[in-house]
């Protein structure tokens, strides 16, 4: 029992499509740079301790 | 009452193999919840008899809402626990969830001026709850430009814990404020503080989009906290090992 | 060192540095200047808006005249004698931002009466101002020398300052100027100045307690 | 005589950026001893007054006075040592005289004048601190030494800026301290010239 | 040392301390939330008074960073070397302003559009405003860099900076706030935008001499 | 060989504060000396050279270079000379490499790399500046002498806060500079140990 008749109707959303996807859009945006921060900023960490890491046992 | 795990919640290496444990099928699950109550908001849900279809925002907005407080009232206790107990995990904890909760009032802020565009012929109006959020959010930028500012690590985790916990005071505080200064002149405004009588069908998936984005922060922020853990006990053994042998 | 001494020194000093008390006044006046001078300097306009233009000015001249309280003890190492004096840092806090506060005080509620007058405030709401400034100032200051001292260690702690502190001002500036409001609507306003002076009370408390937290782990 | 027979040092160990140092610093110093901590540049001189103090944590090490190891460590050293480092820890908006008072309530202002005579600075005893030289700065900064009676004395690089005559007068002062039995810990890259002292290399 | 290694510097010193573009943006921001706190929070006080507020934030928020622009340089000797150097300290100035109004006007440009929206400015003076912003920034940041240079040998800039140089700011403000409300009442604004260019070139003229002049007498 | 054959300095007298300074100093240094102007504290040795570089107005008083009196003395030393006084000089928000290539647009980078080897500041050639100790910060500041090509060196008490093996190493740096045929102001407290100067009392 969906809520649209068609996929017209549901990208439309009644009169207000823009603004509802235009939330959604933002909101994945956001989410998804934090996720993307989040794995960097793993990476990030990784590479320097190796680097340190190796650095020691070499020296 | 059992103060183990409290003890072993200060250990980072406890800690951080409990996460890598969780952290992973938490986010997941968090993602999958989220998924299906936006779906099912999006899709399924009973259109609004009052606002049509603009209603469905709330599906994200809502929980971003409640979860930009949530985040910061437990910022809040890790700053006490800190300045109390001087425990090592919790400035590990209000760095790596002062971004997260920062977004999150991001999003609770521009879902929200987007919806009030539609519904109430503006994007933004001084309002108590909206001021709050503001507010929270500037609080939450405060933290992260004092942590990237004070380059000593020491200093930076006092000063976030202090901030934090002093913010801890000033949220209700600020709350009853700006409630008492918004009635002042501007009394009921829009209803949003009344509680929509909502159908079931519309308040399910708005609940299971919430306990999505309450797994997901959890999973961001155990994630974040892992990677800070390691760079703060690079000095250790276990670090070291784990970091040469299995690449984490 | 003795608290007494400590006392002295600064009051002596906050003396020799007069100029910089003048200076907050001043600049106090100027952020007032601004807003007629910049947005509209009609009556209509400013005798509403005067009394959290005031506040306003107040809290931005709090804090920028409280951000260089700690400084240049910092840099000359005074700080660090603080700390080895064996005297308790919290009350050497207290003691100092006591100093800073009747300092500017005084002369900030000799200037209120002029610049009400000449923002167009009605002269009812004038008592109500100056009981608002005098309840909430020590807030203020016991919260700003928190951020003072989370910045001590930066070169320009200016902005990070007001960043940090103006958030918890805000509760002090909307409930005092919603009772300069409040009377001139003739409504009560008694129970926001008790609020205003139980966040006063509340810094009192907590406030040179994170200061002194903050100064021990700045001084390296 | 001073209160303090022997203050020791072990197993220091200070985290500092990405370094460790001190590795292990040990040393004991007994009542009328000097202990010269010499290294070079970077050693980690400034490091270990600091660590000492408190105002470093320690990775590890006690410090123990009169043979009992110090369980807080920083807060019962700090009444019977007097710290002069790097800083001068002088009131800028304050005049030389003034400084000194604030800093010892308990003397008479002849004192005070006679200490700066002493140190050649009595015509600067109503100068304010940004007039003065390089030298003339440090010079109020070790007029505490004058004035103070605590027994522990740490001293970082003491004789910076401080010309001949100084140099001379302050080692006869230090000489003086130990010789009513305090304890001198002193970090420097000069030799120590007329006094006797327990050389510790980092 | 030459010009363009000088350049090279400041842009990645400013880089570095990139939190501090960040900060003196989040000073813009609170600046601007203080007004419907403090004051008024409706509509109808905002609209009219957003580009007077706007102003007011930026021509503050410029002061309060730029304060801290030569100090460090000051206290470390960097300025004596500077003046020693022998290229022309004009320039060097020139060039160290330009880098900090690159650094914080497009930032600002981006954040504009939103707080208007906030205090409720209507759309078609946006362009006005941002025109303002663009036109009178150069002038703010050039006259700024004068007082800068001046306080740059006392312990306590920023109060005294912004006495120096907030009357000097009057004219942008007032000119920029009266152009924004002529478009909303419909009226001609192109010769105010003039004059604020050249209130602009005139301190680009001035500026780099006054602020090498200043330096020069601030290095002893 | 550099081009400056002789640096005169004639009557000097600056007024400092209350009182006047250098009364009426004068001396003159040639090609390949060093003069090594020593007082105590206070002289105003630093005032000297700040009145010289024109930093200080001279109430009188004449430079030469070369036997002709400058007209714009400031200006003129400028270009042929290199001071380095109590401040580093250094932009703190860079690391050490990046404070020299400001300084030395035209160096190539490996040879910064080798001038702090000669340091031993290698190690610290990203690092920032607010991590160096005081004498690691002076080397810094002291590694634009083996950069710079300028005759005239003024140094303002250069052996500040460095280790014995750091001072030898700058003697040594001096000695080139002098058989080079530059000319050497330096104002100490310490004694030059090897190398042949004249001295001016203040
Ligand atoms: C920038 C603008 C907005 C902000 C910052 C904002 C913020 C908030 C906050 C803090 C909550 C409370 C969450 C909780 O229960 O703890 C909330 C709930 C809610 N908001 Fe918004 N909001 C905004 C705009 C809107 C608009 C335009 C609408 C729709 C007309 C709206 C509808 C709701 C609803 C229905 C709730 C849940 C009901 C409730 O718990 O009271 N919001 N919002
Ligand atoms: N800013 C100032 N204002 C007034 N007087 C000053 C100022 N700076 C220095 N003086 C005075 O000038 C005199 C010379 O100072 P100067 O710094 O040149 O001494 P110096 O020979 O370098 O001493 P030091 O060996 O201590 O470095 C001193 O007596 C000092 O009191
Ligand atoms: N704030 C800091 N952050 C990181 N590292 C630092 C900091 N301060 C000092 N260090 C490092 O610690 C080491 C020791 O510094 P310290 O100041 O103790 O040296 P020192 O022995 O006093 O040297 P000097 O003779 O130059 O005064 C140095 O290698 C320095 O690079
Ligand atoms: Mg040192
Ligand atoms: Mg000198």
């Amino acid at each position: 029992m969906m809520a649209f008749d068609s996929l017209a109707d549901f990208i439309q959303m009644g009169t207000h499509g823009a603004f509802v996807w235009s939330t959604y859009g933002l909101v994945l945006l956001i989410l998804a740079g934090l996720i993307a921060n989040t794995i960097q900023g793993r990476r990030k960490t990784l590479r320097q301790l190796k680097k340190r890491y190796s650095r020691e046992t070499h020296s | 009452m059992n103060w183990v795990w409290f003890h072993k919640l200060g250990s980072p290496k406890w800690f951080f193999q409990w996460a890598s444990k969780w952290s992973t099928p938490v986010f997941y699950l968090g993602l999958l919840c989220l998924l299906v109550g936006v779906i099912w908001g999006l899709v399924f849900a009973p259109t609004d008899y009052q606002q049509g279809e603009t209603y469905r925002i709330i599906y994200v907005h809502v929980p971003a809402a409640v979860l930009a407080e949530s985040c910061y009232l437990s910022l809040g206790v890790a700053g006490l626990v800190y300045l109390v107990w001087q425990m090592k995990m919790a400035p590990i904890f209000i760095k790596s969830m002062a971004p997260v909760g920062a977004a999150m009032a991001a999003i609770a802020l521009i879902s929200g001026a987007i919806w009030g565009k539609p519904t109430w012929g503006t994007w933004w109006v001084w309002d108590a709850r909206l001021t709050s959020v503001l507010v929270l959010f500037i609080l939450y930028m405060g933290i992260i430009a004092l942590q990237n500012t004070l380059e000593d690590v020491a200093l930076a985790n006092q000063a976030a814990a202090i901030v934090s916990v002093l913010g801890l005071i000033n949220l209700p505080i600020i709350k009853y404020s700006v409630n008492w200064w918004n009635t002042l002149h501007q009394p009921a405004s829009f209803g949003l503080t009344k509680k929509p009588a909502m159908p079931m069908e519309m308040w399910l998936p708005l609940l299971i989009s919430l306990v999505g984005f309450y797994f997901l922060v959890a999973g961001l922020a155990m994630w974040r906290m892992q990677s800070e853990i390691l760079l703060r006990e690079r000095r250790s053994q276990w670090v070291k090992e784990k970091v040469m042998n299995d690449g984490v | 060192m003795t608290y007494l001494s400590y006392f002295k020194a600064e009051c002596l000093a906050l003396f020799r540095t007069k100029q910089r008390v003048v200076n907050a006044l001043l600049f106090f006046v100027m952020v007032v200047v601004l807003f007629p001078l910049g947005i509209d300097p009609s009556a209509d306009f400013l005798s509403p808006a005067a009394g959290g233009i005031i506040w306003c000015a107040v809290a931005l001249s709090v804090i920028v005249s409280l951000e260089s309280m700690f400084k240049e003890n910092y840099v000359d190492g005074v700080l660090t004698q603080l700390i080895l004096s064996g005297l308790s840092l919290p009350w050497l806090m207290l003691i100092k931002v006591g100093v800073y506060w009747g300092a500017m005080v005084l002369p900030l509620l000799i200037l209120t009466p002029i610049f009400s007058e000449m923002l167009f405030l009605p002269s009812d709401s004038l008592w109500v101002l100056i009981s608002t400034l005098l309840l909430g100032s020590p807030g203020l200051f016991l919260i700003g020398s928190i951020g003072a001292a989370l910045t001590v260690s930066l070169k320009q702690g200016a902005m990070l300052m007001v960043l940090l502190i103006l958030p918890f001002y805000f509760p002090i500036i909307i409930f005092s100027s919603a009772a300069i409001k409040a009377v001139q609507l003739g409504m009560p306003y008694g129970g926001l100045l008790a609020l205003i002076a139980a966040i006063s009370l509340l810094a009192l408390v907590v406030s040179p307690v994170m200061t002194s937290l903050c100064i021990k782990a700045s001084v390296r | 005589m001073y209160s303090v027979a022997s203050l020791t040092i072990s197993d220091f160990l200070v985290e500092r950026g990405e370094s460790d140092l001190l590795n292990g610093l040990s040393f004991s110093a007994r009542s009328g001893e000097i202990v010269h901590i010499s290294g070079a540049n970077g050693a980690g001189k400034s490091t270990f007054f600091k660590a000492l103090l408190g105002l470093l944590p320690l990775l590890n090490g006690t410090i123990s006075l009169n043979g009992e190891v110090l369980v807080r460590p920083a807060q019962s050293l700090l009444s019977k040592s007097l710290y002069i480092g790097h800083g001068v820890g002088l009131n800028a908006a304050l005049t030389v005289m003034e400084n000194l008072s604030w800093y010892f309530p308990e003397c008479h202002i002849s004192r005070f004048q006679l200490v700066l005579k002493e140190l050649s600075m009595s015509a600067f005893a109503e100068a304010q601190l940004q007039q003065l030289s390089a030298g003339q700065l440090r010079r109020v900064a070790l007029a505490r030494l004058w004035l103070s009676d605590k027994p522990i004395w740490l001293l970082d690089e003491p004789f910076t800026a401080l010309d001949q005559t100084l140099i001379s007068q302050l080692e006869a002062k230090m000489a003086d301290h130990i010789s009513a039995g305090g304890i001198i810990i002193l970090a420097s890259h000069l030799p120590l010239k007329s006094l006797p002292f327990q050389r510790v290399e980092l």
